[in-house]
């Protein structure tokens, strides 16, 4: 999808005020996608944002393409029919966690199975924000929020190995505090043919501020943040002074290279069919002893949804031909009633 | 219930089955029990047992054939029946022999398990008549009774010869869970008649059960009848159900529309068969998606709308409480949609297999806020076809979803379908916005997506692709015109307005509604949905007798046809005989405050003829 | 309401003020805080908050304005004022957004320091309103409220950031000097609320203070008035809010029904307050449990009912929409369960922080199949409790789920709710079955969980734990007695009419409708919900001036009252007031054949006793 | 949970007929837990079963226990309502697997999450067999069924790695064809405390007969069955043949035990907190070559969510004392009007 006028964020912003609190990290994710679009050559008129209900979601307002802002937790579903029918548009999902793991948990596992061909990013601010501050499926245990005064005694979802194991193509992290990244992982997941999944950590400073400051703050991320990279060996820290190897038990372990050298250290390999060794990777950073991997921990190729019924569709009429009503209304056997 | 066909009339208020097999298949006990049965539960009835004349006949021949048919009726009788509704088919010789017999449309159960390359051979069929569509225009159930008595019989270790010779209880009990027959008789019968070997009381006790779970499980209908070809208007005719009639009616009218269809549904009984008829046209452009449940079912289609196509979705019972919420957003995006509900019986889980008119309320309200949503509703198998092109015209005119009402007896129920010719069918034109509708005072040109047609109140659809007329659109409440979310509340009170204004306007595209009503009667009886052929029956009756009587049938819920005011106050006395508890009634006194007479029957099964007689004789009878 | 605005008369009998500011500003807490000091003094009140729905607009716009009115008497009130008298704007937007409410003479008390030439342009101001004569016919005081808050909080050397936040309590220092409110409960308040900050305590402190000094020393003020102490009837007081006051009722209905309560929630504005308010009281057996949304939240309640606790749930708007098939599950059931519905301007996602009444008919229809539900409904903040405590009675008398509506505008209004003693609450019994209640033929004692209480049809409860009365049940139709599964036809219409005739015999428990009707009327005013303030404002105003008026108001839409045909037939005319196009007036339409007067608003704000006045009025003049 | 006098399977069976098809694999099923509930004490009184709606959801009817016969995908919403109210019962979830991961994915995976202390048990017959046979999210790609007479282009669900992705904390497997095998892990998932997930191989002989056949039958599955066996090394085939070892790249490989030993096979440890292993384990099988896993997959412990709930309201017992109407009227500040 080319075109010949090159564009640039402006173009892609629509004429309606951001609304968001000031100091929201929905605006960086904002200005990372309005700044890519004219990058990749998206084209506005076939560019289409749907996105639920939530501070997230109100997202299509503010960008100048086609958009739904539809109903609580539906916009894969809203997002599936259309992406099916419609091959030929870019058809991006926002949603905050939820939207997309509390209500709508089972419309985005289904089609990442399915891998339909969507780009769905999920703002994960581990609260609700646009009901004001609520605990989300993403809060970690214990939370103290206006509806868990106690602490909330739910075991959050990690959003990585939900949609690991829910079979997806493509499934990355990103994070509010660093827009290149954002921008790469958002531009491979445009790329991936399927439903790509990107969760980008974002900072909802009025109803959980500072959420990631331990990972994603300028002073932690080199010890705490992993940047995965494909191809390359999977390190982390300053001066690269720790790795990621296997352990005896299908786990993961940390290498400190000084002592131990590289050799153990694990390659990064996006493509790999079993994907055994990136759920594993999803489960870094749980404990606080370990870094959070942040990039892309898959991307496969498997036919997406959409192309498989096209292919259906054609051998049918290469088979039948386009359809007749005539031939329709025949298809059963039939009586004349004469005059 | 009677199906009227010109002079022919079949009274369904009466059944002919006709029980054939093999000599050695125990037909004769069969057909003998369901007329005990039948009996016992006070049925007039008449029988013709038929078998062969040499004591045994080669097995699996059409010599060997033997059959018992049995007429029963809710009313006196005077014969068998001319011609059996019912064949029970054990093996092929069985069906070859009686085929001829059956009236189109007529059900027929035959043991799938019996239909061998041999057995084929020994009947003289050259081909399956079960796969060769000869039988399409009856209503063909294939059953494996012979393995599934098996099955039944492996807990007690009967030997499988033995076993087998249960099947013909097997099929008793499926018959008997079919029309509704009393079990406790033919077990019974079992026990006592058998009583010397504990292991065929067992067997054929099993076998029997299994009959009826399978009935059960199976979720069979207890279908309508029809009719021979004579006596219908000149033409091509096929069998047709009201599913297949709904789904090629959805075919037909996006055919017209030029548009592709995407149907997003999940399944349920009784509505599924209109996803397995959809999903075989792949080559109309007709794409199926069977979602994960009925919310994105909704929800896909609804994507498909707002990216141009006619987005469909079905379902039944607890299927459409679902979808409420989804319906209520395409309520404010104002988009197509054609939500197809088949209605069966509830509350909840309720009677899956039967059929009920029990949503209409629902449809009509089931939405938080003021969200009014078009009801069309089908009256008869074939007029699903008419209503299924009605909906997605009304759909795609006015930018709307629409509710399409069937329900579980015109689902399986089969009627003749007169085969239109392709371009008889209306064209539905669809207009899409191709560039921007508004100049703002800047001057510039810009695409309001909420500037709506003078006369039909329609917004425009820009589809995503073209180019300039990017918008955004969403659930919240929009300002007039230009769609941005709006908070004002006056406008919030002009939108709503404007909304039901819409819907209320459709019905400048509605013809009158049209009363049958030859002699100038005083009453007139209303109907709607599948009621049309028992009170098209019942009023005949009447008028044979001499009475005087109006009939008039609703094919469009919301709005009312325009006339319908007049037409209600041209008459003293309004029946309206419902499947429900009173829903047409209520709206009809709401809106009209006119006081109306209910029928009301909330028992799964359709009226009988007898009964719309009876009540519409008690009104004419308390008349002045 | 007493103000006229015609005769330019301000009464200060009662006093209306508008705390008007950006989102940022605090002018909830200012409002509330004021509230509170009037109900420490012993005023009648009545406030409405209205805030936007995004969490923060952007600063300074007219989308991002935030306003909370109170209300306060010396006499009975029923509404937060339809305009207020005063109108506190601490920005350019605020004023705007706010002064079209304001009559003219009314007050204006405006923070000058914010209407710079920034803040004018993104309010849409071209001129400052302040010095363009456009606000002469008020009376405007135009007070440098940052720059003099900045300067109080100088000594204690907060940053100027921190300190401005204060400038809230300035304002409602300086509001509080001028209509000589208690200072005592705001500085308490101050010091518990913000016990963690001393600064802010300080900061807060001394903002106040300085307001109300500023009042007392610049002399800008010709005088202050006072509003005296209401005649409430004797009693300990509360200020409560409608959320607080239904919670409250849920907690106590429980606790006299000795029922541990379980409340399934999935957050929802305007109802998400009830579950925060319920999460704090686990001391009373209150489980609270976040679910992943409104399916599973009302889903567990009905788990928890099964397991004999009361279950709850509660939402708005869409979220009642995902609730109907559960609903209709329950219905089946026949278990308690209360679902509270928070009414919220619709259609689908609609006006989220706004209220409306256009809910009823989706309570009432909103399900497949025949599934009635009884409906309850809230008409002010503090009769949420009372009505909260009637819906677990009737769930667990009558076992079914119960409706219980109330909206926006009685979810964030407070009004003092004099404190029942714990002893006058009536208990709520509840009996459980402990044994089996059916001899078999065979003499076996079995549990039939369908053999029903004569009287009111209840079926009886056996709770898991209880020994031999294990039992099945299910939403497929269930046999009468039994309770097994049945697909019997006449059992089915048996079990709908029975269900209905349950439903309908709660009227039996049910006190008559009190007619409010000194002078023989023959114009009735017929209310349920939210609108009960102002139709009782407009009538008294209406009764003031000489004309006869009867009122009535519904607090159970289903069934109704056994004596509301014989009300409705005692007089001519019938005017129903609603926030919605008119579903009350469609269900007496219909229920009743009664032609009434519909008025109705649908702007997501209430009506104005204003409008109601004119309505009767008109009615009057037509009256011949 | 025990009882004085012995109950036996009768006790267990209600007075209502079985009405599956003949020969369906819900019949062992039933037998299974109805023979399983004596042998460990459990009461009559103090069980539930609760289901959704499909053939296997029939079950309640047929446990002369308490149960519920709810609506098609909710069974989990309906029983975590229950079983946190009442710690006290063993609350049963019975599903197919359209009920429990098609419409019902979602309160699935939440359940499994928050860890409500159910025993969930699916049967997979890998179609809808209620509503006569439909492709289900557990159908094999391409299969034609009525609503894909084209074939299924939905890639399916694997339970095991769902389950494991949603945080389970007890995934199991067994199937219809070894009673003993059911009767073994559904003790365990019983005795497990929190939310145990079992999966079911189960055959619809009337609508997708034999879908298993190639694993369970009789003859294939000592080639095909790998039984899971705590503190064992993982080894299948005739005379431990084979086993399970990890590869390079965190998955697994199957050695030739003759050829390389056991030294590198796997020791099955249900324990371990990690999942990763547990997740590797849960992608075998998928390829024709490997063998499929069958027994525990996963067991840990982690605090199960009444318990969590009760232990809160304990403290605020403690710290508030039972609640007093009289005092919550006057939490806020109050006020006195007099005569
Ligand atoms: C059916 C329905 N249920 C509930 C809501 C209320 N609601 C709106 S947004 C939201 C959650 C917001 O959280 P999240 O999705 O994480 O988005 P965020 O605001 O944090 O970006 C909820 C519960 C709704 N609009 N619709
Ligand atoms: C809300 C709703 N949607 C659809 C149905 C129809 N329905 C009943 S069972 C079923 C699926 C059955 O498949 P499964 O859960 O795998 O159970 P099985 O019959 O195979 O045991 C469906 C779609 C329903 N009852 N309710
Ligand atoms: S509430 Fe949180 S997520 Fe929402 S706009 Fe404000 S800062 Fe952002
Ligand atoms: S349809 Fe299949 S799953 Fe259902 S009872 Fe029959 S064999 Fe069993
Ligand atoms: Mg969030
Ligand atoms: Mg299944």
């Amino acid at each position: 999808m080319t075109t010949t006028e090159k564009l640039t964020r402006k173009d892609f912003m629509s004429d309606q005020e951001v609304r968001w609190c000031p100091g929201c990290g929905d605006y960086s994710i904002l200005a990372a996608v309005q700044l890519l679009l004219p990058e990749i050559n998206a084209e506005k008129n076939n560019t289409v944002f749907i996105s639920g209900i939530g501070c997230a979601a109100r997202f299509p307002y503010y960008m100048n393409t086609y958009g739904v802002h539809s109903i609580h937790g539906r916009a894969p579903a809203v997002a599936s029919g259309l992406a099916i029918t419609r091959p030929d548009l870019d058809v991006w999902v926002i949603g905050g966690d939820g939207d997309m793991l509390s209500i709508g948990g089972n419309h985005l596992i289904h089609a990442l199975r399915r891998n339909i061909n969507l780009v769905v990013v999920m703002f994960n601010n581990q609260i609700y924000g646009l009901t004001k501050g609520q605990y989300s499926p993403t809060s970690e245990l214990g939370k103290v929020t206006k509806s868990s005064p106690f602490g909330s005694a739910d075991q959050p979802f990690n959003p990585i190995s939900l949609a690991i194991g829910a079979e997806a193509t493509f499934v990355a992290r990103t994070h509010d505090m660093d827009r290149a990244h954002m921008q790469y992982v958002l531009k491979r997941a445009y790329e991936h043919q399927g439903a790509s999944f990107v969760e980008i950590y974002q900072n909802c400073n009025v109803f959980n501020d500072g959420a990631f400051e331990a990972i994603t703050g300028k002073e932690n991320r080199q010890d705490k943040l992993l940047t995965l990279k494909e191809g390359e060996p999977i390190l982390f820290g300053k001066d690269d002074a720790y790795g990621v190897a296997l352990n005896d038990l299908g786990g993961l372990r940390i290498v400190d290279t000084a002592k131990e050298g590289t050799g153990q250290v694990l390659i990064h390999e996006e493509k790999r069919s079993d994907p055994s060794l990136a759920f594993a990777l999803s489960r870094l950073g749980i404990a606080d002893t370990e870094p959070r991997p942040i990039g892309i921990f898959r991307d496969i190729e498997r036919e997406d949804y959409g192309t498989s019924l096209s292919v259906q569709q054609e051998n049918v009429l290469q088979k039948q031909g386009k359809g007749s009503l005539s031939k329709l209304f025949r298809s059963q056997s039939t009586w004349v009633v004469g005059e | 219930m009677t199906v009227e066909t010109g002079k022919e009339k079949i009274n369904l208020d009466s059944l002919v089955i006709r029980f054939a097999g093999d000599s050695g298949d125990g037909m004769q006990v069969a057909g003998d029990r369901f007329t005990a049965g039948s009996a016992i539960f006070g049925n007039d009835l008449a029988t013709f047992p038929n078998y062969p004349a040499e004591i045994r006949a080669p097995a699996g021949t059409i010599a060997g054939v033997s059959s018992f048919q049995v007429q029963i009726a809710d009313h006196d009788i005077y014969t068998p029946g001319d011609f059996p509704t019912v064949l029970v088919a054990m093996n092929p010789a069985a069906l070859k022999a009686n085929i001829a017999d059956l009236p189109s449309g007529g059900v027929i159960i035959c043991n799938i398990d019996a239909f061998d390359q041999r057995s084929l051979e020994k009947a003289g069929y050259s081909q399956n008549p079960l796969e060769d569509k000869s039988l399409d225009k009856y209503k063909l159930y294939a059953v494996p009774i012979t393995s599934l008595t098996l099955e039944a019989c492996k807990s007690i270790g009967a030997k499988p010869r033995d076993a087998e010779r249960s099947k013909n209880f097997f099929a008793l009990g499926l018959v008997s869970w079919l029309y509704d027959r009393p079990y406790q008789p033919t077990l019974d019968f079992i026990r006592a008649r058998y009583a010397k070997n504990a292991q065929v009381v067992e067997a054929n006790t099993l076998a029997f059960n299994a009959g009826r779970y399978f009935g059960e499980t199976a979720e069979i209908f207890e279908s309508s009848y029809t009719v021979p070809a004579s006596s219908l208007p000149p033409g091509e005719y096929t069998n047709i159900t009201g599913n297949t009639a709904l789904s090629w009616g959805l075919v037909a009218a996006a055919n017209k529309a030029l548009l592709p269809m995407f149907l997003g549904s999940y399944p349920i009984t009784p509505a599924s068969d209109i996803l397995h008829e959809l999903s075989k046209h792949k080559a109309f452009n007709v794409t199926t998606f069977q979602a994960e449940d009925e919310i994105a079912a909704v929800c896909s289609a609804l994507g498909a709308s707002f990216g141009g196509a006619i987005g469909v979705t079905t379902t039944s019972g607890p299927g459409i409480d679902l979808k409420s919420e989804t319906v209520g957003l395409a309520v404010s995006l104002e988009l197509p949609l054609v939500i197809v509900d088949i209605q069966r019986g509830g509350p909840s889980t309720g009677l899956p297999t039967k059929a009920e008119q029990s949503d209409l309320l629902h449809v009509m309200f089931g939405r938080h806020g003021e969200a009014p949503v078009p009801v069309v509703a089908a009256s008869t198998p074939a007029h699903c076809f008419e209503a299924a092109i009605e909906a997605v015209r009304i759909a795609l005119a006015y930018r709307t979803p629409v509710y399409l009402l069937s329900d579980g007896y015109l689902a399986n129920g089969a009627e003749p379908f007169r085969i239109p010719d392709e371009n008889e069918l209306p064209a539905i034109e669809v207009e899409f916005a191709t560039k921007p509708n508004k100049v703002l005072p800047d001057g510039r040109e810009v695409f309001w997506p909420y500037l709506r047609d003078e006369k039909t109140l329609a917004r425009p659809l820009a589809v995503p692709g073209t180019k300039g007329l990017e918008h955004r659109i969403g659930g919240i409440e929009k300002a007039d015109g230009s769609g941005n979310i709006s908070y004002d509340p006056l406008n919030h009170e002009f939108m709503v307005k404007t909304r039901q204004a819409k819907v209320d306007g459709i019905s400048e595209s509605l013809p009158d509604l049209e009363v049958d009503d030859p002699t100038g009667a005083d009453i007139l009886v209303l109907g709607w949905g599948s009621t049309y052929g028992t009170i098209v029956a019942a009023v005949d009756n009447l008028r044979q007798s001499g009475y005087s009587i109006a009939r008039a049938h609703l094919m469009h819920l919301n709005p009312f046809p325009k006339n319908l005011a007049e037409v209600l106050s041209v008459y003293d006395k309004v029946l309206i005989p419902e499947m429900n508890s009173g829903q047409l009634a209520f709206l009809i006194r709401s809106k009209f405050l006119k006081n109306v007479t209910q029928l009301n029957k909330m028992q799964g099964i359709p009226f009988k003829t007898s009964e719309i007689e009876a009540a519409l004789i008690s009104m004419l009878l308390t008349q002045n």
